[in-house]
């Protein structure tokens, strides 16, 4: 199976003469959910872009399902309506005065009868929890809020990959827990996601792969638990090692815990803390 | 904006604006003076290669910055070259042609003039200039804030067309037009809260009613305003020369 | 279409200068007022200047494919009145001047006399005018907007005529030809921005 | 002692009508660091205008030094010189193009003599590491450097107090880092410093009190280490355990570190477990 999405070879070079992006090779499979991990100016956004058709390559060439892009005005229509993506700064997306006209703006410029854009319009909104919102006014909205009307723009154009821009920057813990589950139920209904985050114990928790980015290129790619655990890489990238795996790899050094199964985050080594104290309690 | 990178680039970024100013300012007066196409040609001279070998601006921007008003010194003297003849034909004449030579000519020189201002001077070192000439305060206000959310705004707004290009706004003429009107709309409406934002953090800061700024200090403003005296003599001289 | 750098002779280009200032000593004056009562109104016409050379910079897409510049002016001059928009609109210019080398400092006074002095009042004489007729909103603000720009327009032609009278014919075949020529990118423009203004009311309303 | 700053009482209801604190009581000594913890829309930025006199409370008295604030202009003037506040996006405060003009303004509007802004200015970019980008047009620098701006802005008025409005958001790691170092050592001057936040693991590493804010209230006050331990308390503020404290607890628990000395970090019960495995390899 060729893969869904590939950058291959990928150069950019930014008018003003800057490099984004320098020699960067990355593949999305159909159906998984991925990271794109980095720390800022590292090149995320620039991915994002090029994968959505925003930015062409200075050199290499990308495909969607096996085929180069065509940048000509209908094949992008055609890639943007499967390939959506989500800005980081839900002020810059959001131009209407009302939640549900500003979802319809992408099914609408799909051209789309009036019919159809009402439905999907609904379901998007029903999909990000805000089809009560649909009347609403945009600017009384709070921030998580805007963020999932963004998303519910991008949904109503019902695209097979999702990108999101740094989905989790500025929302406070209750609102993460929230676009978590929102993402989650995404991926169950088998739209393959890709987000971009500088937060290794994010993207540890919750991806199945990690496309790691460093200087503009990806500097590694794999499972999201073979590749945490990768410290020479990691460090290559600018981060620490994830928090759960580094006390992991303590409470193993010291008996505490088995080796073998590694915790995806901290609340997965509390759960397994947990377990030993009841298992114990239970002998003693 | 390519003036704008120019200018900060350039070698003269650190020169007095005063001295700046003061040979752009002889450099508009001597293109006034001036009437024969010989000292036409050694101003423009004199101007075009100050910017360009003393203060290192680069020669693609400059004709880049130059090109748009000399598209429109084509048209208009084109315009002036066509009239009515004797009989009411239309028709190539001749009759404008001195003026049109000199108009163009002195056009050329005072572009140069304002080039090498401009292109070597970034914007707050010229409104520094403006203050201590006495331009009024509200003026001055206005400019400083405008000169500093046109880039907010700028960034702003691109970044909001890209956000539109995503979800397909720009697929054709029509909805091109509707996006922008939406988005024109919709930084109109920031143009209040931006203004409310920006009064507030004046206010934490103890606003007291004008925005007022230390004005940068150029210590070799004496020596670089007596050059810059010097060359514009030359320039008059050239231009005076012409007269006797 | 502003007037290069230059362009003018100097007595024109000092005369429109000395017709302009007090206009703009007098839109100074009637901000300076109503800042007492508002103060924040300093900062709103400060950052609505940023705003309108935002949109004179903008490339619209335009029908006849050639790069159009609004100059909000018109809008301006709804939401502010004119007399506001006249320091506002030389902000703009000076502006455009020094960073775009669109229009010049020796032409500073006859471009603001059209496009800060003329375009605004039009606007807003129209604009009043429509409202009292009882015509529909977006009418009044299209047709506003439009033929403040079409006077700004006719208002430079007006000066480039009088600055080269035509060797035959003089003022008036001179004029005849700055206003045909220019027609072909002016009145397109109009229109853009006519468009435009209407678009961005009407979205502006909604909020 | 008397505090330093006060809030009794305060209600703030906006004038569109939604509330913005209600019965808000908290204090601030001289020379401490805070944090003030809550989700979005608690009322934290309310908190912070007020103390700053950009908001007057509807109801309640705020007291500096233990004299209640005097809102005429002299005395806003005195209070805003004292108690310097930096808000959370750079782009809404700065309004001169270039970063020494922007740090010049509030020292000139404290009528200072021009010596002596130069000097403050010098010294305000210095330390927050600028002093080499004086002469930079704000446009041209990065977010992080931006926001360092802001803060020498505030600094070069010397106030004793240094509030900021969730100062961490939007920045990476690294700068995380950076800005954490600039408190500490303004801190180390004696600068009080209260700083918004809505991270736990953040607060509780940094601060040495914790004011726990909800719905427009000030729920709970006290030393980090020991507010950090109060489950519900954070509950009802929609925080959850910081994943130190939790871990800590269960180690504790099963018997692998002693009771007693809390971490303020991961990378605190890190620092225990390998002083745990060396001493035992040492022993061993």
């Amino acid at each position: 199976m060729s893969a869904l999405l590939e950058l291959q070879a990928v150069d950019h070079i930014y008018p003003d003469g800057s490099t984004g992006l320098r020699d960067c090779t990355l593949t999305l499979q159909r159906g998984r959910r991925y990271a794109l991990l980095g720390p800022n100016g590292a090149g995320k956004t620039t991915v994002l872009q090029h994968l959505n058709g925003l930015l062409q390559p200075t050199a290499g060439t990308l495909c969607y399902d096996g085929q180069p892009f065509d940048y000509h005005r209908k094949g992008l229509t055609a890639l943007r309506s499967r390939v959506g993506l989500v800005f980081q700064n839900p002020d810059r997306q959001l131009f209407s005065a009302l939640v549900e006209e500003d979802v319809s703006f992408g099914p609408l410029n799909l051209g789309l009868p009036a019919d159809e854009v009402r439905a999907r319009v609904a379901a998007a909104l029903d999909a990000v929890g805000l089809l009560g919102h649909a009347r609403r006014a945009v600017h009384q909205l709070s921030f998580g809020q805007k963020k999932r009307v963004c998303i519910a723009g991008v949904l109503a154009m019902e695209p097979e990959v999702l990108l999101l821009d740094e989905p989790m920057a500025g929302l406070d813990a209750p609102m993460q827990t929230e676009l978590t589950a929102l993402l989650d139920r995404l991926a169950a209904r088998g739209v393959t996601i890709l987000l971009s985050t500088h937060d290794i114990d994010f993207a540890l928790r919750w991806a199945d792969d990690i496309h790691v980015m460093a200087a503009g290129r990806c500097i590694a790619s794999g499972p999201a638990q073979q590749l945490a655990a990768q410290t020479a890489v990691l460090q290559a990238a600018g981060q620490r090692p994830p928090a759960a795996l580094a006390l992991h790899a303590e409470l193993v050094a010291l008996g505490v815990l088995p080796e073998g199964q590694v915790p995806r985050s901290i609340d997965a080594l509390l759960d397994s803390l947990r377990a030993l104290k009841n298992s114990r309690e239970i002998t003693a | 904006m390519l003036i704008e990178s120019s200018a900060y680039a350039s070698r003269w970024r650190d020169v007095a604006p005063s001295a700046k100013a003061l040979f752009a300012l002889a450099g508009f007066i001597a293109a006034w003076l001036a009437h024969s196409p010989v000292a036409f040609a050694a101003l423009t001279a004199v101007l075009v290669l100050a910017a360009l070998l003393g203060a290192r601006v680069q020669l693609r921007s400059y004709i880049a910055v130059a090109l748009p008003p000399l598209g429109f010194l084509l048209l208009s003297c084109l315009t002036m070259l066509v009239g009515p003849d004797a009989n009411g034909h239309w028709n190539f004449t001749t009759a404008m042609l001195p003026t049109v030579e000199h108009l163009a000519l002195r056009s050329f020189a005072m572009l140069a003039a304002m080039l090498g201002l401009v292109l070597t001077t970034p914007m707050p070192d010229l409104l520094n200039l403006l203050r201590r000439l006495r331009t009024p305060e509200l003026l001055l206000d206005l400019m400083v804030l405008c000169y500093r959310m046109l880039f907010v705004m700028q960034q702003a707004w691109d970044e909001s067309i890209t956000a539109q290009s995503a979800r397909l706004g720009y697929r054709n003429l029509r909805q091109a037009w509707r996006s922008t009107g939406l988005l024109a709309g919709q930084m109109a409406v920031q143009v209040w809260q931006r203004a409310a934002a920006l009064q507030m953090a004046a206010d934490a800061r103890a606003y007291q009613g004008t925005l007022r700024f230390l004005p940068t200090a150029y210590p070799q403003a004496r020596r670089q305003q007596a050059w810059a005296a010097l060359a514009g003599a030359l320039m008059l001289a050239i231009a005076l020369g012409d007269r006797l | 279409m502003h007037i290069m750098e230059g362009f003018l002779p100097p007595a024109h280009a000092l005369g429109w200068a000395a017709v302009s200032l007090p206009f703009l000593a007098w839109g100074l004056r009637s901000i300076g007022r109503d800042l007492q009562a508002h103060p924040e109104r300093r900062m709103l016409l400060g950052v609505a200047a940023a705003f309108a050379f935002l949109l004179s910079a903008l490339k619209l897409p335009s029908v006849t494919g050639s790069c159009s510049h609004p100059t909000g002016v018109g809008l301006g001059a709804a939401l502010f009145g004119p007399a506001a928009m006249v320091p506002v609109g030389f902000v703009v210019l000076l502006f455009q001047a020094l960073l775009m080398a669109h229009g010049g400092l020796t032409t500073l006074g006859a471009n603001v006399f059209s496009m800060a002095i003329v375009g605004p009042f039009v606007s807003y004489g129209v604009l009043r005018a429509v409202a009292a007729l009882g015509l529909s909103r977006s009418v009044a603000v299209f047709l506003a907007a439009s033929i403040g720009d079409l006077a700004t327009y006719v208002t430079t032609s007006v000066q480039l005529a009088l600055a080269f009278p035509a060797a035959v014919g003089g003022f008036s075949v001179s004029f005849f030809k700055f206003a045909g020529i220019f027609a072909l990118t002016q009145v397109p423009i109009a229109i853009s921005e006519g468009l435009l203004t209407v678009l961005v009311v009407n979205a502006m309303v909604r909020f």
